[in-house]
């Protein structure tokens, strides 16, 4: 689905990585590893489009990124370390803009996608009145409306308590076994059934190499 | 003494200053008067130059409104019973503008002496009474004025 | 003393007090009310200059003057507030702060409609008049503060430093009164002291209407209270009885 | 599944509700602003003994450049909190035409911070002693030019967005390129206060609104993309 | 250990340093403040066709209101990072006594954002043709006054610290509370400009400043306490 | 050192906990554990003094904290969820501060407790060119340098890698072990060798009860 090539970037003098070369197919599941500030949240967000400030070239199905943006965009979900939760309006208010991004518009699908991850009875409250995981796990209900592909996921299990990390755990690897395509990055050892890639920048940095 | 002690005692000890600072500040402020309103006193006295900008406040002296020309531009002489300065003004006048009735005006002293008002005000004075009482208490005063005894 | 103090600061105990009171001051106000208005409004005689117009003094006067009050009582609440954390003093400061801001704007508006056919202008930057203006500021300023906090707790001590900080500008305000002159008025009283200039006529309406709206002033407080007491309150074991009787007699 | 597949006018509707819901969860982005543009106004006259005369003839000057202050201190939330919680990097990879979403969303903070402006503005003519034939044009003035002015704001908050609190920035950012809008917009009112007529000025600021609204969404989005990176 | 125990000036001269290094490192906290001090400013001449004696009788209270709104705008920065980064919690558990750190702050920030208010002050007296006694009130006026309205501001940063980009707030609850300052400060060059001793309008404004030093700490911290929940 | 009795709170009508009562006793190493939202985070807040909306005693070494605030801020070291850490100044300007609220100074400290932690070399490089992970470290710094008895620590795990991880968990026990005390909270298993006392306020809230 997608691939890179020859993907290279520096920040300040330091070279993250470079000659990054890999194709992240259907039904596959990656993780970004690496120490502090290896690079992981700067090569997500270059794979989403957020960050043009790199070398080399990404392909989605084939054709050119950049030329193909709106294709590209809707069949990705990215998320990254902010949780992209108004604080001031409700869940459900959250997500119904959500959907109309995507085109589309849903209530009762909103409202399921808040019961499973363990929000029932909350749709309606404003989100600041809400703890860390919680409106994490507002974001993450996104997970069970967007009909996208391939989901870039920046450390998503922060705050989230153990079943929550178990059940994000068992959401991405069912995604990948349906034929999409997960890319996340987690400091803790992942449990997934799903044969999972890791691509490791320290390993990868010049210096290191 | 503690630290904690001594922190409060600072802070209490800046507070009480300040305030002690700030008290002498504002007595010698209201020593040295404020006032950029003048009474037709003070202006005879002289504490005002010719073309400063500043308002003066006293009575339409009795008798001495003048209308001039098609009766826009108006002459009278504020008083404050004391002291008197005449008032040159040209322009539209507020409902209660009368003799006897208190003024504002704003304007300069001009080199003549006559303060060139560009906006007039009228005051109501601190007293209401209906019509009927105002014109027995007038005909008191007349009364008294003529020398009778009631 | 102090035990009734602090059992006044008791939402339950403030609540079942003026249960059985306020029916009794919100008569009582009525009456003055109706008694001023009508008499001032409709029998006084009219003014020997202003004729009618002066009529407005039975709203103006009690209005502009109330929001001034208003204001040192809501501060008084909040210095309890802040001092021994009474929560009813603090919801006491928040009825005040909506009567207190009605107030100044219909003293303002009054005294505008006021003004133009006595001085020739609706607004000068007169002391008195600016001296209200800011007030009215000050107020809106506490009420925006409140409502911009989401927690309960936040908006009520912020609100009341805001409060408190705003006391410094009355006196303040006071003194302006050297700054600009004062086209306004000074306090007559309305003769009341030495009934020499001001007849009967025209200044017992105003006593009736003053209390009046003094009564006005509490009942409001007073019912903004025991609503707020009751939001606030809801999850109480009194309240929740209280809402089952009433629901039980309806 | 219930789903429904929306155009773009519904998926717009949709920016445009969110917009007017978070004004109404919080009140005081409504009142503040007009509140600001009040007080502001006053100022003038408590800072010096003014002629009433004069007072009145810098009266249009007085509440047109409040309400440019007014307009552009709350603009600075249009984006803001959408950046913070990363809603704006939603918008951004959404396949949703960009343009019309931001022109939306600057259209709707308009609606609840600008238009009350226009609103309340006579008020302000009587505290400043505004002369009466002043009133129309001043209305008709700011409710061209107020749009203006929001979307030469919502460039300035774009550009900005990525720095914490940046008021002073924006205002530096924005209040020269407003000249124009301030200059024609007390022109309409200076024009008929000295009886000329005031057609020419108000077809001008006429086409800066024209303009306004088919070239600012295009630096808005731009600005935007530089700002998320 | 190389430890060096600290009395209580040397920590309050940490705070101090670390203001200015703030200040240094992103130079537009002390420049933008400046900007928007003449450009709003410059916007009352270009907003009407003004008598340039009608200017220059206006000038003090222009230099006034916009010096008053660009020291506002530029205290809104004052604690908002130490909020959103966690730093102020730090403050706030630190043994140290908030009352003078937090004086000690605001001093700081009007040592970058105010003091140079003061010294372009004469320019804008020079584009906005203030007479020439006009001058020296001016400056002391602006000297004494500054300093009060930053410990006023401060006092409206500390209260809304906890709300996002608050900018008009800040304005609603600011403004009203230097409405004094304002009104002296001004007052201060009007008197001289009508040859009229000055010196108690002076000590008005010395005593506000006092007041406001030895008790805005006090609502600070507070503000503070309640909103860091 | 630091105990709790009677301790309630609520927010927004629900409660958190209440009758909570324990003893923090020098030399021991809590864990708050609980679901998202069950309330850790406003607990912590309580017990360093910082959330005062809640109802029961406080006592640090048999004193009611509020009347020896000074005292207890001098022993007490809390880390919430924001890294206190500026990010347009550098880790050296960051920590200078800090010590000089705590009252000294000492540049030498400073390096070396940066380097413990990792950043060798990132004295002078302002913040903001940091990662997430990174930021964290310098934050954490601040543990090699306060004299605090009591840690109060808020997730400070996030955002942290596996080395990251394994050496704050040493750090943690290693000042249990030598007098004094530590409350943290973590969704993730801690690994360490000092006994570890857990508080569940899942188990504990009113009507899980
Ligand atoms: C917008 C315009 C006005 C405002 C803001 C205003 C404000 C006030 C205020 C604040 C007071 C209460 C003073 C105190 O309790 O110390 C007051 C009282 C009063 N006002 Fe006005 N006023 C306005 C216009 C007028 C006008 C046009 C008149 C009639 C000439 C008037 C007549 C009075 C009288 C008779 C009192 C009671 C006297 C006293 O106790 O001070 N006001 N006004
Ligand atoms: N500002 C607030 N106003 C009202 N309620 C709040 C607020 N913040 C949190 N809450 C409520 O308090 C409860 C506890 O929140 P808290 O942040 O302490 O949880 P937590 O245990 O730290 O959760 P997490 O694991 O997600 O960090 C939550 O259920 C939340 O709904
Ligand atoms: N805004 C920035 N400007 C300059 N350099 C930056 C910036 N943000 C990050 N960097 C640098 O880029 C490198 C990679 O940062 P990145 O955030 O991608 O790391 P990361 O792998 O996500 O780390 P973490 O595990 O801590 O989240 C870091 O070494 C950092 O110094
Ligand atoms: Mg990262
Ligand atoms: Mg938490």
């Amino acid at each position: 689905m997608l691939s890179v090539a020859n993907l290279a970037c520096e920040r300040d003098e330091r070279v993250l990585f470079a000659n990054l070369a890999f194709t992240v197919a259907a039904g596959s599941l990656w993780q970004v590893q690496g120490a502090n500030g290896s690079g992981k949240t700067t090569l997500l967000r270059i794979l989403a489009g957020l960050n043009g400030d790199y070398s080399g070239e990404l392909q989605w199905q084939g054709k050119v990124c950049s030329e193909v943006r709106t294709e590209y965009q809707q069949a990705l979900f990215f998320l990254g370390h902010a949780p992209s939760v108004n604080r001031t309006l409700t869940p459900l208010q959250n997500l119904r803009w959500f959907c109309a991004l995507q085109g589309f518009a849903d209530d009762a699908a909103i409202h399921s996608a808040l019961n499973e991850h363990g929000l029932r009875g909350y749709a309606d409250i404003p989100c600041y009145q809400m703890s860390a995981g919680q409106q994490r796990r507002v974001s993450l209900a996104r997970l069970s409306l967007t009909s996208a592909k391939l989901w870039i996921l920046d450390e998503p299990f922060t705050a989230l308590d153990r079943v929550g990390v178990a059940e994000l755990e068992a959401r991405v690897s069912r995604h990948a076994a349906a034929g999409g395509a997960v890319i996340l990055t987690t400091h803790h050892p992942l449990q997934t059934q799903h044969p999972l890639t890791v691509l490791n920048l320290d390993a990868l940095r010049p210096e290191a190499a | 003494m503690t630290p904690a002690r001594k922190q409060k005692l600072m802070i209490v000890g800046s507070i009480v200053l300040g305030s002690a600072v700030a008290v002498a500040l504002m007595l010698y402020a209201f020593n040295q008067g404020l006032n950029v309103f003048f009474t037709p006193t003070e202006i005879a006295e002289g504490k005002v130059g010719a073309d400063q900008n500043i308002r003066i406040g006293g009575m339409v002296k009795m008798g001495s409104l003048v209308k001039q020309g098609a009766g826009t531009t108006i002459t009278f002489i504020a008083t404050d019973t004391n002291e008197d300065i005449p008032v040159a003004y040209t322009g539209v006048l507020p409902d209660l503008f009368r003799e006897g009735q208190g003024v504002v005006a704003e304007g300069r002293i001009d080199a003549n002496g006559v303060f060139q008002a560009n906006s007039i005000l009228a005051k109501h004075d601190e007293n209401y009474m209906s019509a009927e009482v105002k014109a027995a208490l007038d005909a008191a005063a007349e009364r008294k004025a003529a020398g009778g005894t009631p | 003393m102090w035990q009734w103090f602090y059992k006044l600061g008791s939402p339950r105990y403030f609540y079942e007090m003026t249960t059985g009171f306020v029916p009794w001051l919100a008569r009582a106000t009525f009456l003055l009310l109706a008694i001023g208005l009508v008499w001032g409004l409709g029998f006084a005689p009219p003014d020997y200059q202003m004729g009618d117009n002066y009529r407005i003094i039975y709203i103006h006067v009690p209005t502009a003057s109330g929001a001034i009050w208003i204001y040192a009582m809501m501060a008084v609440m909040a210095a309890m507030h802040m001092i021994w954390n009474i929560k009813v003093a603090d919801m006491v400061a928040k009825s005040c702060a909506l009567i207190g801001a009605s107030f100044c704007a219909v003293a303002l508006v009054t005294g505008a409609f006021w003004g133009k056919p006595t001085w020739g202008t609706y607004w000068i930057w007169d002391a008195k008049l600016t001296a209200t203006l800011i007030l009215f500021f000050v107020y809106v300023g506490v009420m925006a503060l409140r409502s911009a906090f989401d927690s309960e707790t936040a908006a009520s001590k912020a609100a009341s430093v805001l409060t408190l900080v705003g006391v410094v500008n009355l006196p303040i305000i006071y003194y302006a009164a050297y700054w600009w002159n004062t086209l306004h008025q000074r306090s007559s009283e309305l003769g009341v002291r030495d009934a020499s200039a001001n007849p009967p006529e025209i200044w017992i309406p105003a006593v009736f209407s003053g209390f009046g709206l003094i009564g006005l002033i509490f009942v409001i407080i007073i019912l903004h209270t025991r609503n707020e007491i009751l939001l606030r309150e809801r999850r109480a074991q009194w309240v929740q009885e209280l809402v089952k009787q009433e629901t039980g007699n309806a | 599944m219930s789903r429904v597949a929306l155009g773009l006018g519904a998926s717009l509707r949709a920016t445009l509700r969110r917009e007017l819901q978070l004004a109404i969860s919080s009140p005081g982005k409504i009142v503040n602003p007009l509140m600001f543009f009040v007080i502001a106004s006053s100022l003038f006259p408590l800072s010096g003994r003014l002629d009433i005369d004069v007072l009145g003839s810098i009266a249009p000057g007085i509440i047109w450049v409040t309400a440019l202050l007014a307009v552009m201190l709350s603009m600075e939330s249009l984006f803001r909190s959408d950046y913070d919680d990363g809603s704006l990097e939603q918008l951004l990879l959404s396949p949703q035409p960009l343009y019309f979403h931001v022109l939306i969303k600057v259209l709707g903070h308009w609606l609840v911070t600008g238009l009350p402006l226009v609103v309340v503005a006579p008020l302000l003519g009587l505290l400043l002693n505004l002369p009466a034939q002043g009133y129309v044009p001043l209305l008709i003035g700011l409710v061209l030019g107020t749009p203006t002015l929001s979307l030469i704001a919502a460039i300035g908050t774009a550009l900005t967005v990525a720095l914490a609190r940046s008021g002073v920035l924006l205002a530096v950012l924005v209040l020269p390129l407003s000249i124009p809008v301030l200059v024609f917009g007390a022109g309409v009112v200076d024009t008929a206060l000295n009886g000329l007529p005031v057609a020419g000025v108000i077809a001008l600021l006429a086409a800066l609104l024209v303009l306004a609204l088919s070239f600012a969404p295009l630096a808005i989005v731009a600005a935007l993309r530089i700002n998320v990176q």
